[in-house]
């Protein structure tokens, strides 16, 4: 089953960009909803024990210990209901635009998305860091090809930061499979057990942690993802905050610090120190910002620094937090970048000063913004507040007035998101957004289900923690400092 | 005796060497080649490479430098026109091929081969460079004509003119 | 056992060759025409040739004197096609100044 | 309809809540669990309901002013477009306040929390045209958030002692938790409190949230919402009683709130903006009361307070209303005249609010200053009296400026001043009712009168372990110092309504209009400029930061040093470009340097 | 084998196709069968090696499918087409023999067997003065390095008295008289080797020759040429000087790193695809320059040997593309390939992928070379590794320049570009040989 998650978009990416069928839109839209049914089946008839489950073994390059290994486990799980819920969202919300050259954006989409479960459902650490970066391939050109101004530029710089992140990881990753005893392996299991001496440790923890720091983004290797944001079309965009900054989220879970726990005393003060940095800096940077884009990708970037001390502070609360958080983090942006988008898409602007008053014209969107906009905050009984609460606890068990400083994330949010959303609905319409039309059905659905996610996860986190208990024991249990 | 030949020939064969890269016209330079070529021979000779010797005078002071002269004077670069390098140029050659000497005599200061017991004396012969040719080294001759064959086809691809256009 | 190996030392021959060998690179580095350049080439090869030459009787070995042979032909092998370049460039430029070619760089 | 749906459903609650009021008085609290809503290993953090004495006190405020607000809505609010909007959010207020209170562990708690804080937020921000409001809302939410932080960070360190947030759990450890960490939480808790309660120095939002639709004042800004800093408390006075320290912190910030505010109050000339300092200052003493450990008193003066502060801020609206939306004292006068009702129920809470005899502020406040003289001493009780004696000058200060003297509006607004519609003036006449006896509920027992200390026994109810609910203040005073006391606090009161009324009543001795104020007057009149310095401490350089953060140290100083990076990049191909500059005697003589230097490393 | 190269040197793309194909297939038999091949009585000068084999293979698979690609970039020779498939069949056979030796000598004839042809084709534009410069450089620096790589080969045979690479490796475990010699010799070897795979500071000829090269013998010596180099370079190193290569290694080393930072850098600032190319070329020489530092470990000659075969097949589909796009329209530039993605997908898609393989992007069958190249000198060299890994990063920025320009750029040119039938299969076939590498890399790795 697993498998299939991978290969079903995989093969209709390849059909879409190389045949170029007509109906592109209902074949994405397609293979969008039945990998989403597949994965909901995976997670209905797989145990949260902590094993994996729906495994697939099979031997591919042995002469390099490689295998093609894929299973998941509870964090697989939230991770692959988090890629297939997003995706046919992602792609319902690109549909209500046109688009150039669809069968090549659908394609690439899909490839993806194809990337994006292989990363999640990798159990082999070589097979992980190949669709790590193969990954890397479809958003790029997706962003360069379908972005705006100063896309080249600006995507260059994205693809080649985090593509040199990555490769510290590939030199941590074979520096861990030469110590493997025995014939090497990249298996997981294997890797685990490698004993290393602190320094050791320590480097290889680095070369993770810059691959997966740059790909958060983690302050201060963050410059990359406003820009990358602001210029990217918004599938893209929404691609890359929904979905793949959690690669180095979760990266961090199950690869960094269950290789190296030797190294965890020593760097996750610093690490620590970094994010929540990120957390208030990136919060005072998004309280004056006019691109209502921009804001949200320094909004991303301190909710991101939240979710990373979470999971450097290596307790329960906040691993199960960042777990939870992902994926609600995941949904809130989608919905954000598609109320940016639509707002783009009437108006012709992202500039905040130049909006106002479209509450007034535009209730029914007023409200769905609204409910999204708080799950962003983490009002509480919205999707956002269990991961923040958890995460907070997380960071605050970990060393008291960090977790208070982190805590500041609650006002700042608030700051940022009330200014915006004030400036962009409140005031008296001005030429422009006298003009903004509500919702039509297919914006409607998107936000709508945004919206119902945000209600429903707010109400019930119990669903998701459930889903990843097991296996955080698990993986808290198996790691030794 | 022996010695003091050898001494006498190394000499004027570093002089003439020399020579062929400071003389202004190309003409003299490949004289002095030849001068120094002449003296490799002797040489060869006093190392019982009597067959050696004669097939370096052929090949060497017969056909190469031969060619050299003949596109020498078929370029008419028989004048002193070669425009000289300044001297801060010579100057850094000459150190940077000082400092190859220098590592190379330093490298090989000292050093010396084991020498055979009971050397033979007829290995510079024909017969016995003949034999050694002829079995162990056949396939290198063999491909040796590939190599002239190459070298021959690509003398004629960039020499002659073309036709067609 | 032959009298030279008796009364001069390989070492002797080592620097000798090393001499022509350096006289032969300097050469190259030193001058402008592209005949000239290539007989110090000449010049480099031969300083090899009398080492082996060397060895090869300090040894007793004939290997080295085969491999004189095979330079020689390699030596004249490469000058028949390096005057070949040497006389078409000269047709198209009227020169064999290295030092003029500098169409090709960054 | 929608009107009838937003006050039918509180009607209902209402009914309900009295039949738990029975049930519990009958058979003691009611717990429920709904369902598990977050389990982190033994941490479970559970939907659950506990409706004891205490959260059923409080219900039976929420629901019962809540529905008289709710119908006194359904005429003020008929034809404001966002009317079903108006209510959709009323009732959602009401209902996270419920939360706030029958929540059966703190962080039910915090839904509650801040569920309030987000309907104030939508409903400051009601007629959110208007950018101010909208601001102003802002604010709230913000300065709100900041005491949650604190509040959450409470939270953590309960879950730290004591392994979890359920009330039970909690009270239940109290004996064995160690002293400091009890006084961290209740320091951290009480933060969350100042937010919710605007206390110095989070107040500063009340007064601006008066930008809101004045049943939102009434209902939120009043008898509500911002009690809930009060409820949160006494809910755990169980661990402030623990720690003599916090009690000592909360006490000096509600004394000096009291006076503080009550200052501000005396030169403010918007009849909202009035009510607002009013209501800071009553929450001030409320907390004196508190840090006295009279939480009873306390909750007490919540309950009087709710129905006359709601019967202020409604007769207010109702003023507002029949002016056409004039909220400027000094544009109105004499409305006696043509807004009869209203008058008579101001003036009512007017005297409610001051202390004059038997009517219930004068029951509360008293209870206030008693246990203030009994466990902080006579200057604390001064500072006490103080306040009251402010309150009393700056109401009827109101109360006659607005009702007597010469209409001084525009003849435009004398022609549309009317009289409210009886939808509105009823609730109106219940809450006067109610100001008038409320204090009946908890009189004090050395005056003998049926009921003596009713809520107080009420409340004291059957907590965890048999250990009261709320415990009752000890106050050991001699009737004749209690009656001293209230005869002095009751005289002063009396003196300043006949006084006032020759001050304001009698002579148009109006208040002179902005610019003319000098001195310490318009120190008073600006709010002590306390806006402005937070202004200026806070909110500027947050925002110069921010902007400094993004030019500076972003785009050029750590996006800098990535660009930096690849700049010394292509500066290193630069250099390195120039090796390959097509002459081959260079190539030639690079390649002898570096075989030679490569030779080299033979001598190593 | 030999003999099928002869018959064929003047005739025509298709025989010279039949040629190459039957050679290849004999050679891939061998392979398989494990037949030591012919010439197991002349051990002494080679040794038709598995290691022989299936460098022979892939360079023939390279070959192949040049020829395919010159069908068309030979197309305006008419008189001397035959004399340059011959040329590039004389150069093949002369890699033939680096692959195989076992004698110096054999090494020696190989590799001016593989050169001296390649001086005539980079000047066989005869009235280009590009070509002519190119020819000139290359031959007059071929020729310099042709003396130091001898004096190298002298000075060896004088410290341990044979040619035989076997027997120098039993004398080198020995110990050697004077092991001065011996080091210098090495040394110079290092050099003259390294000049031909075109490592730093041995590399100046590269950029300008292969720019003024014709593009189909560019790309020959950029693959082929470069295989052949390392293949001799790593089979002398591994059999012969083993025993002191703690000596040795530094050298390696520093030029291993030199050449990667330098040309990975320079290679920022081209303009010109081809002269891109020749940086790309020299990089990739000094990833492998690491292979060589690791020679004998297990694992380490399939590491060149994937290697190889996914930089030349990429760089083969490149070449195709590019010659496809420039040379009608006479413009070399990264410009030229602008909206290249909206007038032929195809062509933009096997640029992109070679591009991409060649930055070493997973999963593409560049990644792979380079991870088991990586690997394998991780144990020893991880200092290196980095370099390594840091070059890349640099790499990519001027790889994708390419594929910004066919894929993002908005501005057009007016370029006609046009597929003959003869490149498109060219492109399929190495899109599908990458495609193979990506999905089975360990088939090839475990060759030898």
């Amino acid at each position: 089953m697993s498998f299939l998650l991978i290969i079903v978009p995989l093969i209709a990416s390849a059909l879409l960009l190389l045949a170029r069928p007509s109906g592109v839109r209902q074949i994405a839209l397609a293979v969008g909803v039945v990998n989403f049914a597949i994965s909901i089946f995976a997670a209905y008839s797989a145990l949260y024990d902590g094993t994996v489950n729906h495994e697939t073994n099979i031997a591919w390059i042995e002469q390099a210990g490689i295998r093609f290994s894929v299973g998941m486990d509870g964090i697989g799980i939230l991770m692959i209901l988090l890629t297939n819920l997003l995706t046919p969202l992602i792609i319902l919300s690109s549909q209500s635009q046109r688009i150039d050259n669809e069968p090549r954006y659908y394609g690439l989409v899909l490839m993806m998305v194809a990337a994006l479960n292989g990363v999640f459902l990798s159990t082999d650490g070589m097979l992980f860091y190949i669709f790590y970066e193969l990954a890397l391939i479809p958003i790029y050109f997706i962003c360069a090809i379908w972005g705006g101004e100063n896309r080249i530029r600006v995507t260059l710089k994205f693809f080649i930061y985090t593509f040199v992140g990555s490769l510290f990881m590939l030199v941590s990753l074979l520096y861990l499979y030469l110590k493997t005893p025995g014939t090497h392996s990249f298996a997981w299991t294997d890797l685990v057990n490698v004993q290393l001496s602190t320094v050791e440790a320590i480097w290889v923890m680095l070369g993770f942690f810059f691959a997966f720091a740059v790909k958060m983004p983690v302050f201060p290797f963050h410059t990359w993802q406003p820009d990358t944001y602001v210029t990217s079309p918004t599938g893209g965009t929404m691609l890359l905050s929904g979905i793949m900054l959690k690669m180095g989220v979760y990266g961090a879970i199950r690869w960094m610090i269950p290789m190296t726990p030797e190294a965890w005393h020593t760097l996750t003060p610093y690490f620590m120190a970094l994010a929540v940095t990120g957390i208030v800096y990136a919060s005072i940077i998004a309280v004056k910002q006019s691109d209502f884009k921009r804001l949200i990708a320094y909004s991303s970037i301190a909710h991101v620094g939240l979710i990373a001390a979470g999971v450097m502070a290596w307790n329960k609360m906040g691993l199960q937090g960042s777990l939870i958080q992902m994926l609600n983090h995941g949904i809130n942006v989608v919905g954000l970048f598609f109320v940016v988008d639509l707002i783009e898409r009437r108006l012709g602007t992202r500039t905040l000063r130049q909006m106002g008053g479209i509450a007034k014209v535009a209730p029914r969107f007023a409200v769905l913004f609204m409910i999204i906009m708080l799950g962003a905050v983490a009002v509480p009984l919205t999707n956002g507040f269990p991961g923040e609460f958890l995460l907070l606890n997380g960071v605050w068990q970990y060393n008291n007035w960090l977790g208070a400083i982190a805590g500041l994330t609650i006002i700042f949010g608030a700051v940022y998101m009330l200014r915006a959303y004030g400036m962009a609905m409140f005031g008296e319409t001005n030429a422009e957004t006298a003009e903004f039309t509500d919702l039509d059905g297919r914006e409607t659905a998107v936000l709508g289900i945004v919206a119902a996610l945000v209600l429903v996860l707010g109400f019930f986190p119990n669903i998701i923690l459930q889903l990843t208990d097991g296996t955080v024991n698990r993986i808290l249990g198996s790691v030794q400092f | 005796m022996t010695l003091a030949i050898f001494t006498v020939l190394a000499v004027i064969s570093v002089i003439t060497a020399l020579l062929v890269v400071f003389s202004k016209n190309p003409v003299h330079s490949v004289l002095y080649l030849i001068v120094t070529f002449f003296i490799i021979a002797a040489q060869y000779i006093l190392l019982n490479a009597q067959f050696l010797a004669v097939v370096h005078l052929i090949v060497y002071a017969g056909a190469i430098m031969v060619l050299f002269l003949f596109v020498l004077m078929l370029l008419n670069l028989n004048q002193d026109t070669e425009p000289q390098k300044s001297s801060a140029w010579k100057l850094s050659a000459a150190v940077a091929s000082g400092l190859l000497f220098i590592t190379l005599i330093g490298a090989l200061k000292g050093s010396s081969v084991a020498i055979a017991a009971s050397p033979n004396p007829e290995v510079g012969l024909v017969k016995n460079l003949g034999n050694v040719l002829f079995n162990d080294f056949v396939v290198p001759f063999e491909i040796a004509g590939i190599l002239f064959l190459a070298a021959m086809v690509g003398a004629v691809l960039v020499g002659k003119k073309d036709m067609a256009v | 056992m032959l009298e030279i190996i008796k009364t001069v030392p390989i070492e002797y021959y080592l620097l000798y060759s090393t001499v022509l060998f350096c006289i032969g690179v300097f050469g190259v580095l030193t001058r402008r025409n592209a005949i000239i350049v290539l007989m110090c080439v000449e010049l480099m090869l031969n300083a090899v040739n009398l080492l082996l030459a060397a060895f090869s009787t300090y040894l007793g070995d004939a290997q080295g004197q085969i491999m004189v042979f095979f330079i020689m032909v390699v030596a004249a092998a490469e000058a028949a096609v390096g005057l070949g370049i040497l006389v078409m460039i000269y047709r198209n430029t009227k020169s064999t100044d290295i030092s003029l070619l500098d169409r090709l760089r960054n | 309809m929608v009107g009838i749906i937003g006050a039918g459903s509180l009607l209902a609650s209402f009914l309900l809540t009295v039949m738990c009021l029975n049930q519990v008085g009958a058979s003691g609290p009611i717990q429920s669990t709904l369902y598990h809503f977050m389990s982190i290993d033994r941490l479970s953090l559970d939907f659950g309901f506990l409706v004891d004495q205490l959260s059923v006190w409080m219900m039976m405020i929420i629901t019962g002013v809540g529905f008289l607000i709710h119908v006194y809505s359904i005429g003020y609010m008929h034809d404001d477009e966002g009317f079903y909007k108006f209510f959709a959010y009323l009732n959602l207020f009401v209902f996270s306040m419920l939360l706030l209170v029958m929540g059966d562990n703190f962080l039910m708690l915090f839904f509650g929390w801040e569920g309030v804080g987000l309907c104030s937020y939508l409903l400051i921000g009601f007629w959110y045209t208007n950018r101010d409001y909208g601001t102003a809302a802002r604010k709230a939410f913000i300065m709100n958030r900041v005491g949650d932080l604190g509040l959450l960070l409470g939270m953590f360190f309960i879950i730290k002692t004591f392994g979890s947030l359920a009330y039970k759990d909690v009270f239940a450890q109290l004996a064995g938790a160690d002293p400091a960490m009890v006084t961290v939480i209740c320091l951290l808790l009480f933060v969350g409190a100042m937010g919710k309660s605007a206390q110095i120095p989070l107040y500063t939002w009340l007064p601006d949230a008066m930008a809101g639709p004045t049943p939102v004042s009434a209902l939120i800004h009043a008898a509500t919402m911002v009690t809930a800093g009060v409820y949160l408390v006494t809910r755990c006075n169980g661990l402030f009683s623990m720690s003599p320290d916090a009690m000592h912190v909360v006490a000096i910030v509600g004394l000096v709130t009291a006076v503080f505010t009550a200052i501000i109050g005396l030169r403010q000339n918007d009849i909202k903006k009035v009510l607002a300092y009013s209501t800071v200052s009553q929450l001030g003493l409320m907390f004196l009361s508190l840090g006295m450990g009279a939480y009873v008193s306390a909750m007490f003066h919540v309950t009087t307070h709710a129905f006359f502060k709601a019967l202020l801020f409604l007769s207010a609206g109702s003023v507002i209303h029949g002016m056409g939306g004039e909220q400027d004292i000094r544009n109105m006068g004499g409305l006696r005249k043509y807004m009869p009702v209203t008058f008579w129920v101001f003036l009512i809470g007017t005297f409610a609010i001051s202390g004059f005899p038997l009517l219930s502020g004068f029951f509360s406040k008293d209870e206030i200053f008693a246990n203030t003289y009994a466990h902080g001493g006579a200057i604390w009780w001064a500072m006490a009296s103080v306040s009251a004696v402010l309150t009393a000058v700056y109401m009827c200060r109101l109360l006659y400026v607005t009702f007597f003297g010469e209409f001084r509006g525009t003849e435009e607004q004398r022609h549309h001043i009317h009289e409210s519609p009886s939808v509105m003036t009823i609730p109106l006449m219940v809450l006067a009712v109610l100001s008038v006896v409320g204090g009946l509920l908890n009189t004090p027992h050395f005056m003998h009168l049926p009921g003596s200390q009713w809520m107080a026994h009420w409340l004291a109810g059957n907590g965890v372990n048999g250990t009261p609910i709320v415990p009752m203040a000890e106050v050991h005073l001699s009737a004749s110092t209690e009656w001293s006391l209230m005869s002095f606090t009751t005289a002063l009161a009396l003196l300043v309504i006949v006084a006032l009324y020759f001050v304001y009543g009698k002579v148009a001795n109006l208040p002179v209009s902005d610019q003319k104020q000098t001195g310490f007057t318009k120190v008073v009149a600006n709010k002590f400029y306390v806006d402005e310095l937070y202004n200026s401490l806070f909110v500027k350089p947050t925002e110069a930061l921010s902007k400094f953060l993004y030019q500076y140290a972003d785009i050029q100083g750590v996006d800098g040093v990535v660009n930096g990076v690849g700049t010394g990049v292509s500066k290193l191909g630069a250099i390195f470009r120039r090796l390959q500059n097509g002459n081959i005697e260079y190539y030639l003589i690079g390649m002898v340097v570096g075989a030679a230097l490569l030779f080299l490393t033979i001598f190593i | 084998m030999f003999a099928g190269l002869f018959g064929k040197r003047d005739l025509l793309l298709p025989v010279t196709l039949l040629g190459l194909a039957a050679a290849l297939g004999v050679s891939a038999m061998s392979l398989s069968t494990g037949d030591a091949g012919w010439g197991t009585q002349y051990t002494s000068m080679f040794s038709f090696d598995k290691y022989a084999q299936s460098f022979t293979a892939i360079t023939l698979t390279s070959v192949l499918l040049l020829a395919g690609m010159s069908s068309w970039g030979f197309r305006t020779l008419n008189s001397s087409l035959g004399d340059h498939y011959a040329l590039i069949l004389f150069s093949l056979c002369g890699a033939v023999c680096m692959f195989s030796f076992t004698n110096l000598v054999m090494l020696f004839i190989g590799i001016e067997i593989l050169s001296i042809p390649l001086y005539v084709l980079a000047g066989s534009r005869r009235d280009d003065l590009a070509s002519n410069e190119a020819a000139l450089k290359y031959f007059l620096m071929g020729a310099f390095a042709t003396g130091i790589l001898l004096f190298g080969m002298t000075l060896v045979y004088g410290s341990t008295g044979t040619f035989n690479t076997a027997a120098i490796g039993a004398a080198v475990e020995r110990g050697v008289a004077s092991p001065g010699m011996l080091k210098m010799g090495i040394l110079l070897l290092v050099v003259g080797l390294s000049f031909k795979v075109s490592a730093v500071p041995f590399h100046f000829w590269a950029p300008d020759v292969y720019q003024g090269s014709p593009n189909t013998v560019t790309a020959f010596m950029a693959t082929a040429v470069k295989t052949a180099g390392f293949a001799a370079f790593y089979r002398l190193f591994s059999t012969s000087f083993l025993g002191v290569n703690e000596f040795w290694s530094v050298g390696i080393a520093a030029i291993a790193g030199l050449t990667m930072t330098l040309s990975n850098f320079t290679a920022i600032f081209q303009t010109e695809f081809k002269r891109m190319m020749a940086y790309s070329s020299i990089s990739h020489a000094g990833y492998l320059m690491m292979a060589i530092l690791v020679a004998g470990q297990p694992g380490s000659a399939g590491a060149i040997l994937l290697y190889m075969l996914t930089y030349s097949i990429a760089t083969i589909c490149a070449f195709s593309a590019y010659i496809v796009v420039a040379e009608p329209n006479g413009d070399g530039s990264f410009a030229a390939f602008n909206g290249l993605s909206k007038k032929q997908p195809l062509v933009a898609l096997v640029m992109a992928l070679s591009m991409l393989s060649l930055a070493g992007i997973p999963p593409l069958a560049g990644f792979f070379g380079k991870y088991f190249l990586f690997s394998t000198v991780m144990q020893q060299y991880p200092w290196l590794v980095v370099i390594a890994v840091i070059n890349s990063a640099v790499s990519v920025y001027y790889y994708l320049k390419v594929i910004i320009a066919m894929y993002f750029t908005k501005e057009e040119n007016t370029y006609e570009v046009l597929i003959p039938s003869s490149i498109r299969w060219v492109m399929v076939a190495g899109v599908v040989i990458i495609t193979l590498l990506t999905v089975l890399p360990g088939n090839i790795f475990g060759l030898i």
